[in-house]
């Protein structure tokens, strides 16, 4: 490591600020906000310069760090982006400002913990961005989950955060458990084969598993991730988590949080098991498929705002999915977009909902209408974060779904027709919801006094409006820089697939033995690397 | 008629062990004399002991030493479990001190008996011979038993101590008719013979029961299903201090002991053993952490969650490799700091006359004393296995190993049980942070000494968690021996 | 000859045992165990252990079991409890059922015993009592030394449970009991 | 001066901004003035560059201009890029002029409306995004237009969004227009899975040798493609959400829902006619579809008494004439209806908007009459209009709509006689709202009465403007010998597909006498159509109630459109959202929201039980050791025996 | 002639009698004296293979099982004594505040 430690750097920044704050009195509200946002701006000043040194036409890990860690298990501290975490990271450190000025005035109750949770949140996520070591992942993505079950839990809704909180957590850490599992069946197959005991991520991605093997261990990592993202029949926690959430815990977790699922699959799930991936491709799009239309309707229904665009991730990170699956340049590509996508126009959605939460204290779209005459500047942006989340040319949404839909078609063309009658209900969903919120008489008196966004808050949305815009009209800035890592990411998984079926690995007689029998290894068995 | 030639006496090699026993006498002795302020000065003398017999442990000896014609065997395993019974005591003896004070209970007695349990203890470690292991288990057994029913105004601490005696007399008398078992099969009791023997196959059906008897035993102490039905209620009854002693120390020796036995004398056996351990792993795992989805108290609910760790611990166990055994020294270790700390804080708030030992009495704990709940969380966090905290590396380690050996179900359903543990462990966490307090409790008492504690066990329990190498090393050295 | 005594012994030994946890009154349990013991001493002696048959009957049957005695004066305990018909004492019937299967499983073990291969003469010209006094104080001398930390133990742990509570200074002196 | 075409929707995009993001404090005069300018500015480009193209020789006049390269991934690739060839040239001066005429006409139109400097932007907008529709280079940007469009049509149809049915109707329309979008992303996909590209030169060169002749592949892009046309321009059966539009400000009628936007599909059919030559099944579809939708909602517009859905279902009826034309393959034919239609349609809803405006917002007919006297200038500009429409010669409606008849004619008769039977509604009709309007008795309301006035200037003009395009503007596809330059100007475009289709049908060469023929064929059923409606609403105004009297059960079916809404909402949206709701409340919250509770209960539930087994009884907890003993020891005794 | 299969059985049946005991009484005194007899039959197997095998250690181990047999016992009379000062009974089945 002979150059800057960029990602280190970055990745704890924050946690500096959690530290810094600890120290604060609890009732200067205002002085720990502003060491929050200063720290949460540092670091997004420090993923630009990042960004401004990344080296577009490289394919392999950038800004590389690795320090052994527990030197006999081949764990270390192995950090590295490349195109495609290159903007999850941007995405992360972007909301981190945005989230902290969000919370400005919402949070009143226990500014200090709450500031050093988004904090600390904001270092696991970047962690799981920037890791390249499995063990260490593991641990940033666990870290990850006590900040936001507090964010549910503490600052939420009051009527049903426990529950929400409490969901989220065990869906989450169930499949994160078997996934530790996994990690260490890997790790001992791939160190038993090689003779090299490693968590290194480059270095797994060289072994290839038994098809067996490969299958169970697929299915772990594949229940972990697909809980996160969600997919379906996997979502529930998500409406409820979403809804019972404060705004910022809600613009966090759509925006980044949900994005783990689906990196995990680009990053880990495949490229790890890309037999296992392929032959259970056709589970993954029906289940995507399905959580498009299927979210799409149920979405359509909804009473409550909130659940409303929950239930619309669920249908977007279908989308997300299919893409990622169709292993070409267009799909995987549109997939990474459309992550980047969704984080900017369902976080911002969720802090449209947020705002207007914050003056009626409720999210119910009954309880609206007409607001547009009161509000005509939220009715703008609240219109623009609409029609970019349901695919309009010219903004974000539109160039990632695109991308998605033409990657699938080429392959799997029926999937990708059903996909796109999800771009239909899309339209369908958010409009009626936003007619019903926005236009109309005003119905309710409480309505008529609602004061229109202040500079803040227009402040909180301006970022993300620039994104929406500057991805739907020039999305190549996005596209280039992640083209070089994607193609080497679909290389690579094709090759080891077409490796895999050369020689002759058999396809599936799924049984439950996948490491080495079980017959009981006599107790003085020496372990390979120990001595 | 010849005369008596004595064996090969080494105090030095037997001090750590002995410098407990003699503080307890000394403190006996003072405390007699002294009217006021015994507390504090048995205290003192107690943590002085502590001291000296870290000191006397030294380093981790390279080479395994037996003394008293092989009854004392000094290796690095008994360092190790010297090292975590110093640890737990040393680390009970400031909480027991202001809890002793609470409750008003300025007696010298306690920490008498706390020190001849952690010398019974590390005799029944450093035990060669089946002789010195159950002589050891009964003389911890006895100061516990005692500790158990200490509090003197209080019912459930009698009813504690009634069940445990019970209880513990009926398997102390099936743990010795294995020994007998053994002793006539192989001839000898002292763990070498042992080992070859049953290598050599000699025992036969009746050693083997004599080894499953033993099994019950050690099953006892450690709290294993379906050995474990005394825990739940010794625990809550046993005074805060004492159940967290319990709870590691313990524990721990009575695993360390186990492992002496059956690692180190019983090998041979493996496949019989580990079969019934797995069902029994299993059983523990699952009883242990659903039954303490149901807890109110927090101390039974610790209890079963100490059972449940019970299970995890012997995974590595089952596994039967060096890095399973290594990975059950680290569980113990990462154990005795969280475990410690939690029934630390479960101390200081439990307040006078144990009044607060309700989840519900730790609702808005977040709020009133920020310090005491996010040590408390951090312990949590750390019994629920979420990195980075030791409990994780100590979870890792025997999942590791058992992956290893091939037990992928037994993982499975580890790793299934630890996720429906969250719950409970979250649950306290939601009620220090995510409720309303009813009322404010009254100010809890803190002492300088308990706070000390909860500084040292939060920050090993972090430390250890975030750079473990060291003590992995440790650990495996420490199970040098058997592999 | 040696059959006979074994037998008788046996036999008087298990009645013994029998009454010891079937009697009601206290009394009379700590009274057949001592006649149990009684017996396993003359087993005992018929085991040529001249020394623990001894020690069975002064230390056992004579101290231990008068402590229970005094216990039972002490406390007046000597009333039988009332047996009344419960859902425990139903599940009793259950535990004694499974005592039983125990004893034949273990039986079956025992007969099946392959005990370790005998070791002639170790200890030419000392008697039982010589020998026991020579390993106790050579090989087993760390034990014996142990011992004396577990009488210790219990002694001050018999002084601990048993005195009225004395002392009520400090913050605590005040509370309710539990 | 054609590359620099991307002017020409950069324009009206900078009007957009300049009124959307600085306009706050702006006069109304400034906005219109800004508006107006930006698509006259547009308009002047279109002109410029339509010269340029007419000093070229005819091969030479298409040019790509690529302004940037938007999206590239892999083997895609997008650019930013115009065409300009006589097609796009040609909508580009019809988008252009009548969007610049209607521009102005709003600033009288909308004077003093909440939400003007909104109005103006939404407008220039859509200028911008059917600019963009017109000149794209390839599928993607064309599809890029396509949604901006509708996009625009959504909010202009909800401009007045305190209106519930406002609100709802520009919903509908995006939504319906999003299922035609549908097809339309399909049919792209398809495309670009087979050709690896999706740049229209590319495509179409490409065409002949990748597609098969009436194979199912071209075929199906056609089709996919056509229900994208048939949802932005309304036609059988995404058709319903045209009349319902209406419900914006009548200018936006004029502009999107007349002239421009709904005339894409036609559009984007006549760009990919090789494609259809190539598909005579689509093209049959394409043709059936438009002849039905003609005579269809030619039925409706009877029956109708709202001006402006007299002449919303007038629009649907003649965009099915220029489906007629496409699918016959006299695709030149299409664009010149598509042209004239224009003219004299955004001049009919102009006008109607000046009736309104005299009326106090009055829609509905039958409160009409006698207003010639109050609207002078209205009047003359509606009865051009509706001249025009009818077909009666010389206007410009008479040599379009004859030349798709005769062109239909030469296909198949049948598509002849259809379309025949929807001229004479249509002029039926027409002609009826222009007596109900204008002539007859005064049904007036007393008080609106007084306020009847003719417009300002501003409107009038451009009403004049349009009447003398409406007037002359057939006059470019005078269709006899080499008049007819119109048809010779976009040759070069359609010559490919011409060659295939009369190389693959009957390839005659049509006689002027049957045009001839024809066309007096055609004069005929517009007279007839005059005089029809003239006796029903002027001489004896008793006839239509008569015949509702004698025909009640017919009536009611076409006055209430056949129900096809009704139909719609039964069968795809209520069901729709009663399925969600049940997806929602039975299967999301009962099934697997019940699983993961369940499996919660479950293990609350087991924790319960374990935790009975722990009764306090010393004995039990004894008696559970025992067990365990007894387990083991059975376990090594079974086990070895 | 009496083998050590006779003695061995003899424990057994004395060591069920004392589960039995422990099992069956509910009274205290008697559990402790049950855990004595049980504890007995130990003393017994020892002595018996001590005999058979010609190895004293079995001897050694009664001697200190007589040790561990009175620390319990006392440590458990006392408890009894406190429990009876307590709560007036020495039945355990009515010793069970603590459960589930």
């Amino acid at each position: 490591m002979d150059h800057f430690p960029y990602l280190s750097v970055l990745t704890f920044t924050p946690l500096i600020g959690a530290i810094l704050i600890l120290f604060f009195d609890r009732e200067s509200k205002t002085a720990m906000r502003w060491v929050a946002l200063s720290f949460m701006l540092l670091d997004f000043i420090i993923s630009m310069v990042m960004y401004f040194h990344f080296d577009p036409t490289y394919d392999g890990m950038q800004f590389s760090e690795n320090v052994v860690w527990v030197k006999d298990w081949g764990i270390s501290y192995k950090l590295g982006i490349d195109g495609i975490s290159l903007f999850l990271v941007m995405l992360t450190t972007l909301l981190g400002p945005i989230v902290i000025l969000a919370s400005w005035s919402d949070i009143q109750r226990r500014v200090k913990e709450f500031l050093v949770a988004l904090l600390i949140l904001q270092v696991g996520m970047l962690g799981v961005f920037a890791s390249l070591d499995l063990f260490l992942f593991y641990v940033f993505w666990e870290v990850m989950l006590i900040p936001m079950y507090l964010l549910i839990g503490v600052w939420g809704n009051p009527a049903r955060r426990l529950y929400a909180a409490i969901k989220f957590v065990l869906y989450t850490i169930v499949g994160s458990l078997l996934m530790l599992v996994a990690i260490l069946a890997l790790y001992l197959m791939a160190g038993r084969e090689t003779g090299v005991y490693t968590f290194d991520l480059l270095a797994l991605y060289n072994y290839a598993a038994p098809v067996n093997a490969q299958f169970w261990m697929f299915l772990a990592f594949f229940l972990a991730f697909a809980i996160k993202v969600p997919m379906f029949p996997f979502h529930t926690w998500l409406p409820d988590a979403h809804t019972e959430a404060p705004t910022v815990g809600s613009v966090v977790l759509a925006a980044v949080l949900l994005k783990m699922g689906t990196y995990g699959f680009i990053r880990f799930a495949i490229p790890l098991f890309p037999l296992a991936s392929q032959q259970l491709t056709w589970v993954v799009l029906t289940l995507s498929v399905i959580g498009i239309v299927y979210g799409a309707w149920v979405a359509m229904v909804q009473l409550d705002v909130k659940r409303l665009v929950a239930y619309s991730s669920v249908s977007h990170l279908g989308f997300v999915m299919l893409g990622m699956f169709a292993m070409n340049m267009q799909g995987v590509q549109g997939s990474i977009l459309q992550m980047i996508n969704h984080g900017l126009s369902t976080g911002a959605l969720f802090l449209i909902v947020g705002m207007i939460y914050e003056r009626r204290h409720t999210r119910l779209i009954a309880e609206f209408g007409g607001i547009s005459k009161v509000m005509p500047v939220f009715a703008v942006l609240f219109m623009i974060f609409t029609l970019s989340s349901i695919g309009l040319p010219g903004l974000n949404g539109f160039v990632g779904e695109f991308l998605i839909l033409v990657g699938t078609f080429k392959v799997y063309p029926w999937y990708a027709v059903v996909a796109a009658s999800g771009v239909i209900f899309a339209a369908v969903y958010m409009l009626w919801m936003f007619q019903r919120v926005m236009f109309g008489e005003i119905t309710n008196s409480k309505n008529l006094g609602l004061k229109d966004l202040n500079s803040r808050e227009v402040l909180v949305l301006f970022p993300l409006l620039i994104f929406v815009v500057w991805i739907g009209v020039y999305p190549n800035t996005f596209l280039k820089p992640m083209e070089p890592s994607v193609a080497k990411f679909i290389k690579q998984v094709n090759e080891r697939r077409e490796a895999a079926i050369h020689a002759g690995k058999p396809t599936f007689p799924v049984t439950a033995q996948v490491l080495a029998p079980s017959s009981a290894p006599a107790v003085s068995q020496k372990s390979p690397n120990q001595e | 008629m010849t005369p008596i030639q004595l064996p090969d006496i080494n105090i030095w090699g037997i001090l750590p062990a002995l410098i407990p026993g003699l503080a307890g006498m000394v403190i006996m002795c003072v405390g007699l004399f002294m009217k006021k302020r015994v507390l504090g000065a048995s205290m003192i003398i107690a943590i002085a002991a502590v001291f000296l017999s870290v000191i006397a442990n030294g380093g981790m000896p390279t080479e395994p030493k037996t003394y008293f014609s092989g009854l004392f065997v000094l290796d690095s395993f008994t360092w190790f479990f010297n090292l975590l019974i110093l640890l737990a005591t040393g680390l009970t003896i400031p909480v027991a001190g202001r809890y002793l004070h609470e409750e008003g209970l300025e007696q010298f007695e306690f920490f008498v008996l706390l020190l001849f349990s952690a010398c019974g203890m590390m005799f029944m470690i450093a035990g060669g011979h089946l002789l010195m292991i159950f002589l050891g288990l009964e003389t911890l057994s006895i100061a516990i038993y005692v500790l158990t029913g200490y509090l003197p105004r209080s019912a459930v601490s009698k009813e504690a101590a009634l069940k445990y005696v019970i209880l513990g007399g009926f398997s102390s008398a099936v743990f010795m008719y294995g020994v007998a078992l053994i002793y006539g099969t192989v001839g000898s009791a002292s763990l070498p013979a042992i080992l070859q023997a049953f290598q050599a196959g000699k025992p036969g059906i009746t050693g083997m029961a004599g080894m499953l008897l033993m099994l019950v035993g050690f099953g006892f102490k450690t709290a294993i299903v379906p050995f474990h039905m005394w825990t739940p209620d010794v625990y809550e009854g046993a005074p805060t201090p004492l159940t967290g002693y319990m709870s590691v120390a313990v524990k721990a020796a009575a695993f360390g002991a186990f492992i002496r036995v059956f690692l180190g004398a019983l090998p041979s056996m493996y496949p019989a053993w580990s079969q019934v351990l797995w069902v029994i792993s299993v059983a523990t795992m699952i009883l242990g952490n659903f039954a303490a989805l149901r807890q109110t108290n927090i101390k039974r609910m610790l209890a079963y969650s100490s059972i449940a760790h019970a299970g995890y611990i012997l995974i590595g166990m089952i596994a039967g490799n060096k890095m399973g055994t290594a990975g059950m020294l680290y569980y113990l270790l990462a154990y005795t700091f969280t475990n410690l700390g939690a029934f630390a804080v479960v101390a200081l708030v439990g307040s006078k006359g144990e009044a607060n030992t309700y989840l519900d009495d730790y609702r808005g704990l977040g709020r009133n004393h920020p310090i005491i709940a996010m040590t408390l969380s951090l312990f949590l966090f750390s019994l629920a296995g979420i990195p980075p905290t030791a409990g994780f590396v100590g979870k890792f380690m025997v999942f590791r190993a058992a992956l290893e050996a091939g037990y992928v179900w037994l993982v499975v359903i580890a790793a299934l049980t630890s996720a429906a543990s969250v719950f409970y462990y979250f649950r306290v966490i939601m009620k220090m942070y995510m409720e309303e307090p009813v009322q404010m409790p009254q100010r809890l008492q803190f002492g300088p000494g308990a706070l000390i504690v909860l500084l040292i066990t939060a920050c090993t329990v972090l430390y250890i968690g975030i750079l473990p190498t060291t003590y992995i090393n440790m650990s495996l050295q420490s199970v040098q021996l058997f592999h | 000859m040696e059959a006979v005594i074994f037998y008788a012994l046996a036999v008087f030994t298990l009645v013994s045992a029998t009454l010891v946890v079937t009697l009601h009154r206290p009394i009379h349990n700590v009274l057949f165990m001592v006649l149990t013991m009684i017996g396993l001493a003359g087993l005992f002696v018929l085991l040529r252990a001249e020394f623990i048959a001894m020690v069975q009957l002064v230390v056992y049957a004579g101290a231990i079991m008068v402590l229970f005695l005094f216990v039972i004066m002490l406390l007046n305990l000597d009333e039988p409890i009332v047996e009344r018909e419960d859902a425990q004492s139903r599940r009793s019937w259950f535990g004694v059922a499974i005592a039983v299967y125990l004893f034949f499983l273990l039986a079956a073990v025992m007969l099946y015993v392959y005990p370790a291969p005998y070791e002639n003469v170790s200890y030419p010209g000392l008697t039982n009592t010589q020998i026991i006094a020579k390993e106790l104080f050579t090989t087993y001398l760390l034990p014996f030394e142990v011992a004396s930390i577990l009488l210790l133990a219990a002694i001050v742990g018999a002084v601990v449970l048993a005195k009225k509570v004395t002392r009520r200074v400090g913050p605590g002196a005040d509370g309710p009991a539990l | 001066m054609s590359e620099l075409v991307w002017l020409i929707p950069v324009f009206p995009f900078l009007g957009f901004l300049i009124n959307g993001l600085l306009g706050k404090s702006f006069s109304e005069k400034l906005i219109g003035v800004i508006a107006a300018g930006a698509v006259g500015a547009s308009f002047v480009v279109a002109v410029l560059i339509f010269l340029e193209l007419l000093g070229m020789p005819p091969e030479a006049r298409s040019i790509q201009v690529e302004v940037f390269r938007w999206i590239s991934s892999g083997t895609l690739q997008v650019p930013i890029a115009f065409l300009v060839d006589p097609l796009s040239a040609i909508m580009l001066l019809v988008v252009s002029g009548v969007g610049c005429v209607i521009h102005i006409y709003s600033i009288g139109y909308m004077h003093g409306e909440y939400g003007f400097r909104r109005f103006f932007c939404y407008l220039n907008l859509f200028v911008f995004a059917m600019l963009i529709l017109v000149t794209a280079n390839n599928f993607l940007l064309m599809f890029v237009g396509w949604e901006g469009v509708g996009l625009c049509s959504y909010l202009l149809i909800g401009y007045y969004y305190e209106k519930q049915s406002a609100a709802d109707a520009g919903k509908k329309a995006f939504v319906v227009n999003r299922i035609g979008d549908f097809g339309f992303l399909l049919g792209m996909f398809l495309i670009y899975v087979n050709f690896g590209t999706l740049n229209f030169t590319e495509v179409f060169a490409a065409a002949p040798e990748t597609l098969a002749f009436g194979g199912t592949l071209v075929t199906g892009i056609t089709l996919l493609l056509f229900v994208g046309a048939t949802g932005k321009s309304a036609q059988i059966p995404l058709f319903t959400w045209l009349p319902d539009a209406m419900e914006g400000p009548t200018p936006v009628s004029a502009l999107i829902h007349a002239a421009t936007m709904v005339t894409a599909g036609v559009y984007m059919v006549s760009r990919c006619s090789i494609l259809y030559a190539l598909a005579p099944t689509s093209m049959t579809v394409v043709a059936v579809i438009g002849g039905l939708t003609a005579f269809f909602a030619a039925t409706i517009g009877i029956t109708q008494f709202d001006i402006k859905r007299v002449l919303a279902y007038s629009t649907i009826s003649q965009l099915g004439f220029m489906f007629l034309a496409c699918g016959v393959g006299a695709f030149a034919s299409g664009i010149f209806h598509l042209m004239t239609h224009a003219f004299f349609k955004a001049l009919l809803f102009l006008s109607a908007g000046s009736v309104m405006h005299a009326m106090s917002g009055e829609l509905d007919m039958r409160k009409m009459g006698a207003l010639k006297p109050h609207l002078p200038y209205t009047h003359a500009t509606y009865l051009i209009g509706t001249l025009a429409i009818a077909g009666i010669p010389p206007l410009s409606g008479f040599f379009s709509k004859d030349e798709i008849l005769f062109n239909a004619f030469t296909v198949n008769p049948g598509f002849w006689a259809i379309g025949a039977i929807a001229a004479i509604m249509t002029s039926f009709y027409m002609f009826r709202s222009v007596f109900m309007t204008f002539y007859g008795k005064s049904r007036v309301d007393p008080e609106t009465a007084h306020h009847v006035h003719e417009s300002p200037k501003l409107m009038t003009v451009p009403l004049m403007i349009l009447a003398f395009l409406a007037a002359v503007g057939g006059f470019v596809g005078i269709p006899f010998a080499h008049l007819n330059k119109f048809d010779e100007w976009l040759a070069p475009v359609f010559a490919p597909a011409r060659e295939i289709i009369t190389h693959g049908a009957h390839g005659g060469h049509h006689s002027v006498t049957l045009e001839v023929t024809l066309m007096f064929v055609s004069v005929a059923i517009a007279v007839t159509g005059l005089l029809l409606a003239w006796w029903m609403y002027i001489k004896d105004t008793e006839v239509p109630e008569r015949f509702i009297a004698e025909n009640p059960t017919l009536h009611s079916v076409v006055y209430n459109k056949y129900w096809v809404d009704e139909l719609y909402d039964i069968l795809f949206v209520n069901s729709i959202v009663d399925f969600s709701r049940f997806l929602w409340k039975s299967f999301d919250e009962k099934i697997i929201d019940g699983a993961v509770n369940g499996t919660g209960s479950l293990a609350r539930g087991l924790g319960g039980i374990l935790s009975r087994l722990q009764t306090g009884m010393v004995k039990d907890y004894a008696m559970s050791i025992l067990a365990g003993i007894v387990v083991l020891i059975g376990y090594l005794v079974f086990s070895l025996r | 002639m009496i083998t050590l299969q006779h003695y061995l059985v003899l424990s057994t049946a004395l060591f069920c009698l004392g589960v039995i005991g422990v099992m069956f009484r509910r009274n205290l005194i008697i559990i402790l004296i049950s855990l004595e007899l049980m504890l007995n039959s130990v003393n017994l197997a020892f002595v018996a293979f001590s005999r058979f095998i010609g190895n004293i250690e079995g001897q050694i181990f009664v001697l200190f099982i007589m040790v561990v047999a009175a620390a319990e016992v006392s440590v458990g009379l006392a408890i009894a004594v406190a429990v009876f000062k307590r709560q007036g009974t020495i039945n355990v089945n009515d010793v069970n505040i603590m459960k589930w």
